[in-house]
């Protein structure tokens, strides 16, 4: 950005002749732009400066402060074409668009020489000029929105955004499971193993096979229990069915033992095995 | 400039930003052109003890200080990315919801009905969530392990008892049940372990 | 385990530790469990003000709230990490404006707005930074890319939506200009002695 407004002051002012060299708006043009001779050594730079022929453009219009919407075709055409040749006569790489802006500014110029129909003045569009000044309107505009977006502050030049070390390792994450996700597993289950859907499970049945497993954790360890100490009266006689029925399943699977020494002793239950328990 | 903040606030500001934990060495290079040099490891302290009692606390680890997450808060933080929380594998599902809905089994029933092998670690990583246990042993040969569920896995999954799990009876005749009920309805014996060796010809052994 | 923390301090951890902006959709799974949901936008608004006069600023964005370290701070941080930011060319920053205030464009139009040929690097540099993307074709032949930018320009840019975007200065009307093509007409009297148009169109391109 500084760069541009060194610019001016590398280009030294060339006072020449003494008659007009160009009359701009009527008014005779004394001197050459301030700005049209260019320093050998600058021109790469000057260059490298404009990001097309319409900044280009922008430059010498804003530079010689003529008003944008009454732009002297003449004298604006003869300033580019001045360093478009100087920029070809240095054999620079020249961008196509700088030709192609060189002869639309002819064109309008050499449209503007043309007589107008009177008739027709108020007829929009007829200036030559319009095209190429909404086209350096909006580029100007776009131009002044980039350096606002520029000068915006921005993450990571202006700002960081903050992000804490999470630490994961302290607490060890474990899969949550969803009861149903149990149903969709058993029904991947099913579908593969192609069981029939009476084989599914009722609430009953269900109950029953927790006692069992209830029992059996009672009975861990325990020795013999005398059998009315498995049951829990509390929980209602529904609960004491299925916790009866348990008994009589674990026992018909041969995972506990009853004995009873004489009919209306107390009757005594035990797990199987119970002394080579794993866990 | 930077006489105008203050050097705690600063130092503060640069751990809370850094992507690494930073050495004392490094929070120099913030007030080199202080003279003196402020008390960093004084600071540091002082900015453990205000951040006590917050999600976020200063710690320093092997290569320096950090600010991260307290690990009581990470539970709750971890809702925000549920989409990275781990999940279990097929494996360990279907082998959860067997002992859940036929408990007791042993690890053959399982593979009976999952007409594959269930590897040990499948077991194990259940046993160490503490959702299944050993609850006796069949009296067959081998005397094979009875698996059932336990009191943690009804807490952990929001139920009251087993009689709260979803109930089975719902399954939608898929077509593919339909399909197969020829064969199936010959199958009148034990619904539980049924007859998987000839339902799963050829399923592989899944480790 | 939620009950016993403080809601504000979870949300602050939360937004500390967050990688990227978080919506306040987003932060309420922090707190579907409480009954009811906490003030959200309040405590955000304290938790702003706690912060103020610190390093590090809690600030809205488009994708959400963050936290970031404040402008005048961050000088000083940047002693910490001699590595900075990419600097942007003019053809990329007039690229990205145009993109920003007349999206969704073409190549094409950007081409014609500005004059030159844009570099497909340009278009890349900006792509890979995240702040444009592809968001449709035109149906004109070779149905070229509409470019659009994304959230994460206007979060890297600390706004919440395109309108905060800086205004764009006004440009009058090429209407206006008709009404001094009267005067104009004078401009067509001067002609220059070595008059350079003559001697450029011939003038090869060298290209």
């Amino acid at each position: 950005m500084t760069q541009q407004l060194d610019i001016p002051e590398m280009l030294e002012s060339q006072a020449v002749a003494s008659q007009p060299v160009a009359r701009v708006r009527g008014e005779p043009l004394m001197q050459m732009p301030t700005d049209l001779y260019i320093p050998p050594d600058a021109l790469e730079v000057i260059l490298e400066h404009f990001e097309g022929p319409l900044d280009l453009l922008l430059y010498l219009i804003r530079k010689t402060n003529v008003d944008v919407l009454d732009i002297p075709m003449a004298a604006l055409t003869l300033q580019y074409l001045e360093y478009v040749e100087a920029m070809r006569s240095k054999n620079l790489e020249l961008a196509a668009e700088y030709l192609v802006m060189a002869a639309m500014l002819m064109e309008i110029k050499s449209r503007m020489l043309l007589p107008r129909p009177r008739a027709q003045g108020q007829d929009e569009g007829f200036d030559p000029r319009v095209e190429l000044v909404r086209r350096l309107l909006e580029y100007e505009q776009m131009k002044a929105a980039a350096a606002e977006l520029e000068a915006l502050p921005r993450a990571d030049r202006e700002f960081r955004s903050v992000s804490v070390w999470i630490e994961q390792t302290l607490v060890k994450r474990l899969p949550q499971v969803e009861p149903q996700a149990l149903v969709a597993a058993w029904q991947e289950l099913l579908r593969q193993a192609r069981v029939r859907a009476h084989h599914s499970v009722s609430r009953d049945e269900l109950s029953v096979r927790e006692y069992m497993a209830i029992v059996l954790r009672l009975l861990r360890g325990s020795g013999f229990r005398e059998f009315g100490s498995l049951f829990d009266p509390s929980r209602g006689v529904a609960m004491l069915v299925v916790n009866f029925l348990a008994v009589l399943e674990l026992a018909r699977e041969g995972l506990i033992e009853l004995s009873q020494a004489r009919p209306y002793d107390p009757i005594y239950v035990k797990r199987v095995h119970d002394d080579d328990e794993q866990s | 400039m930077m006489n105008s903040l203050d050097p705690k606030r600063v130092l503060e500001a640069a751990l809370l930003a850094a992507r690494e934990p930073l050495a004392v060495e490094q929070l120099h290079q913030l007030f080199d052109v202080i003279d003196p040099p402020p008390a960093i490891a004084e600071m540091l302290d002082q900015l453990r003890t205000e951040w006590d009692g917050r999600g976020v606390e200063l710690v320093q680890v092997c290569s320096g200080w950090r600010f991260q997450t307290r690990a009581e808060y990470q539970l709750v933080l971890d809702r925000l990315n549920a989409e990275k929380a781990p999940r279990y594998s097929r494996a360990v599902m279907e082998t959860l919801a067997i002992i859940a809905y036929r408990q007791p089994v042993t690890r053959g029933d399982i593979e009976d009905i999952r007409g594959v092998m269930v590897s040990p670690n499948v077991i194990r990583n259940l046993e160490e969530r503490g959702w299944i246990d050993v609850v006796g042993h069949r009296e067959t040969p081998g005397r094979p392990a009875l698996y059932a569920t336990t009191r943690s896995f009804l807490d952990d999954l929001g139920l009251r008892s087993l009689q709260e799990l979803p109930p089975l009876e719902e399954i939608p005749h898929t077509v593919d049940l339909l399909a197969n009920t020829a064969d199936a309805t010959e199958d009148t014996t034990d619904a539980r372990v049924g007859d998987p060796a000839g339902a799963l010809p050829g399923a592989p052994a899944e480790l």
